[in-house]
């Protein structure tokens, strides 16, 4: 219930092998040390890569939009401008780091601290794959909801100490704003740990399949509009376009973080991206069958049985890389469709933001809310597509 | 060092803090910044009682109920500081004489 | 071990927060020092098995009640000492040398009298060997269904109270 | 419903302390690096050139509060029905599900009171103030 990556890892012999050496060399069981060891290494891996996939967020911001407008986009560091982001980082560093004469100098350390301490801390429980999930807390869903909601007041925070107006209203929109699509966001959320009658994302994942129609974004007419719930939540509380009224440039300047130079503004920026691909990989596990790669290539079933020479293990290996492959797949294409989104539509205006949240998304999510569980107990949680071949249950087991 | 009566100290320095803001405070949120500390502290209690003197949930219930009573609280008390501000345009609780006289 | 580190991180985390929540001088600090506090809580229940009351007090009050404190605090002017329209407000609000020493000496009474009153309490029979943790979502779920039924419905009521009472005494009005 | 250890909580403090190492890091390591010449005018908040008048921390409209009001009941009702949702299924594969449900929807139909009158008092309304204002002014063109 709980297999983190450590437990995953642990099957290799080289495992037991170092736990052994090292109790004879300490003298006490060594076993808490050499998981610290390993999650220290695979988490140092993850903020890395999530680092790195923050800063192509924003190259592949400025690309896309570019593509979109028929420009160039950044192309002379690297190749392609690849290493555009690099570059940025670098000169972010070396930027006087300016601190407004009426600012709050605690509050303005540690509204950067918050925001990135809730972003990178959600990564916890974002499953990658069946064996690389960091940790698979059995309250994992609700553990984001709780650990995301610090950027909230990290946002709030940052405007507030910067004392200049703009911020201050960048912020206190910022707060409003993200804890408003909070509402409709955990609604949708319940309605899928209804379905599932769990709050880890590993067994979220397990009971959907990896064809489309085993998904939970096609299971019944109400998950599908929750999908969309949910997705149009995500890209308010992350700040997105067209919701990114808390940094609206033709109204509010830079809204929250107007006033940070520097690396301070880096972590802001850092933590938005990061989080975007936090919630686009939530959206795909809850929703698009997450890791699940189709006809159980994920298991390493089909290699062993198609090609029996394979070691057991090898194959597991092998399923573990499509997984982590076909998750990564998933988020990413939800990354592009999120950054389109920016660079199409216009920005909304700050009534219709609010009108929409509670008049419009928080019904239809409550709507839902209440069809999954009726669903759920008129039809045994069948999906739509097990009512109507009855005879093909083999081909559409995604309920259990 | 993990023991029960670790959790009590802990819970009572936490309900001391508490008290202490709300006897030495002046300001109305601050107040109820201590209300939360000392909620807090027996939901604590409750939790460490659940784990090292009998193992059934109902303790972790009531945490919870404790919780959900806190939100509540500070939505309530807050809407009545905000009013209160509109009226006297202060938040100082030597001001709410109203109804003293 | 880790549960022992933990322990010691998430306790000094909370005494640190509530010493500074009581001890600051800036109102917005002393909101973030309770959020510091609340999360310490969070881990002390998570020391103790209760993953969910640990997840729930993430989300209760980093989320909600800490966010709603910020607000008000602006809505009231923010930290700035204000000087209202009658010019009440002349010392300071956010405690003195005065009150803190009338707290500190009453939290000495209470202190001794309270542990005079809790000492047979330090007694109490505690189960030396302990259960392994285990998940309790389920097990909370299965209690607010069957013997926690009409508390549970009863909250439903009181937050009901709550969002209306609150909304009426904060909803801005015409005219005056 | 197996045991764990508290192990599975680790990787969530080394985020939390890798998270807080690389924000502190890197402003100490650019503090060697980058230059600090701060000048009067540089320190002022920015309002597009205007010179600011008065602090920022001023009182804000009301209406923020009442989102925020209205998102911690939210807030609370989930904290209480995960537990309750996670259970469902399992009651419903025994047969109960049907008590489990009426109870459920109970308690989302009295949270949904409570919006409906915040509805119908205007509440949710953004732009209620300006609707004040135009009555403000036809009170005055009487």
């Amino acid at each position: 219930m709980n297999s983190t990556v450590v437990s995953y890892l642990s099957q290799a012999p080289g495992y037991a092998l170092a736990v052994n050496k090292l109790t004879e060399l300490f003298g006490f069981d060594a076993t808490g040390f050499v998981n610290f060891l390993l999650f220290f290494l695979v988490a140092f891996i993850v903020v890395n890569v999530m680092s790195a996939i923050g800063g192509l967020g924003t190259y592949a911001e400025r690309k896309i939009s570019a593509d979109l407008q028929m420009r160039q986009g950044p192309n002379r560091v690297g190749p392609y401008g690849l290493l555009q982001f690099l570059a940025d980082g670098v000169k972010m560093i070396g930027k006087e780091d300016v601190l407004p004469a009426q600012a709050d100098r605690f509050l303005f350390l540690v509204a950067p601290l918050m925001c990135m301490v809730g972003v990178f801390a959600s990564l916890a429980v974002l499953p990658f794959s069946n064996g690389f999930t960091l940790t698979n807390l059995n309250i994992g869903v609700f553990y984001l909801l709780g650990v995301s909601s610090l950027v909230g007041v990290g946002i709030f925070l940052g405007g507030y100490a910067s004392n200049s107006k703009w911020s201050m209203l960048g912020g206190m929109r910022g707060a409003s704003q993200i804890i408003s699509y909070e509402v409709p966001v955990t609604l949708s959320i319940l309605a899928i740990v209804l379905m599932t009658g769990s709050l880890s994302f590993d067994v979220i994942t397990e009971a959907q399949g990896g064809l489309p129609h085993e998904w939970f974004v096609l299971h019944n007419p109400f998950t599908f509009i929750g999908f969309f719930v949910l997705f149009i939540g995500a890209l308010a509380e992350t700040n997105r376009a067209p919701f990114d009224l808390p940094e609206a440039e033709s109204e509010l300047v830079s809204g929250y973080h107007t006033e940070f130079t520097g690396m301070r503004f880096a972590f802001f920026a850092l933590a938005e991206y990061v989080e975007v691909f936090v919630v686009c990989g939530v959206c795909a596990a809850l929703f698009l069958g997450g890791y699940k790669v189709p006809f159980d290539l994920g298991t390493g079933e089909l290699i062993m049985k198609t090609f029996p020479a394979v070691h057991p293990m090898l194959a597991k290996q092998i399923g573990n890389i499509l997984q982590l492959k076909v998750f990564v797949l998933k988020t990413l294409l939800l990354y592009y469709v999120v950054i389109w989104i920016r660079w199409t539509l216009p920005r909304m205006r700050v009534d219709s933001l609010m009108v929409l949240c509670w008049k419009y998304l928080t019904p239809i999510a409550l709507f839902n809310l209440v069809g999954c569980a009726v669903w759920l107990w008129a039809f045994e949680g069948k999906s739509v597509w097990t009512l109507i071949f009855k005879s093909g249950v083999a081909a559409a087991g995604g309920h259990h | 060092m993990i023991s029960l009566n670790g959790y009590l100290i802990i819970s009572f320095c936490l309900f001391l803090a508490g008290m202490t803001v709300m006897i030495a405070r002046k300001n109305i949120i601050a107040i109820l910044l201590g209300v939360e500390l000392i909620l807090n502290a027996a939901a604590l209690n409750f939790a460490a009682y659940t784990r090292f003197v009998n193992q059934n949930l109902d303790g972790h219930v009531m945490s919870l109920f404790i919780i959900v009573i806190a939100a509540a609280e500070a939505a309530v008390g807050l809407a009545i500081v905000i009013r209160f501000f509109q009226i006297k345009e202060t938040i100082h609780i030597d001001d709410a004489t109203e109804l003293q006289s | 071990m880790f549960l022992k580190i933990m322990f010691v991180l998430s306790a000094l985390l909370t005494l640190g927060g509530a010493f500074l929540t009581a001890s600051s001088k800036n109102l917005m600090h002393a909101c973030v020092y309770l959020l510091a506090c609340l999360f310490g809580v969070a881990g002390l229940y998570a020391t103790l098995g209760a993953d969910f009351l640990a997840a729930a007090q993430l989300v209760v009050y980093a989320g909600g009640v800490v966010i709603l404190m910020l607000f008000a605090i602006m809505l009231t002017g923010g930290v700035q000492e204000f000087v209202n329209k009658f010019g009440l407000d002349k010392t300071p609000s956010m405690g003195s040398g005065k009150t803190y020493t009338i707290a500190g000496l009453s939290m000495i009474v209470t202190a001794f009298i309270v542990m005079k009153i809790l000492a047979p309490v330090f007694k109490t029979p505690a189960q030396t060997d302990l259960p392994a943790f285990t998940s309790t979502v389920e097990k909370l779920g299965v209690l607010l269904v069957t013997d926690h039924v009409l508390a549970f419905e009863i909250s439903s009521i009181l937050l009901l109270g709550a969002l209306v009472g609150a909304a009426v005494i904060s909803r801005p009005r015409r005219g005056k | 419903m197996s045991s764990h250890n508290l192990d599975v909580y680790m990787p969530v403090l080394i985020l939390m302390a890798f998270a807080a190492i690389m924000v502190l890091g890197a402003l100490l390591v650019g503090k060697l690096i980058r230059p600090h010449n701060p000048t009067e005018l540089k320190v002022t908040p920015y309002e597009c050139g205007e010179e600011p008048i008065g602090s920022a921390w001023s009182n804000f409209n009301v209406r923020f509060y009442v989102v925020a009001l209205i998102f911690i009941i939210f807030d609370v009702e989930g904290a209480l029905m995960f537990p309750v949702a996670t259970v469902f299924k399992r009651f419903v594969e025994i047969g109960q599900g049907g008590a489990i449900l009426g109870s459920f929807l109970l308690f989302i139909s009295v949270l949904v009171l409570g919006v409906v009158y915040c509805w119908k008092k205007g509440d949710l309304d953004w732009v209620k103030s300006y609707q004040v204002s135009t009555d403000y002014n036809e009170k005055k063109d009487k």
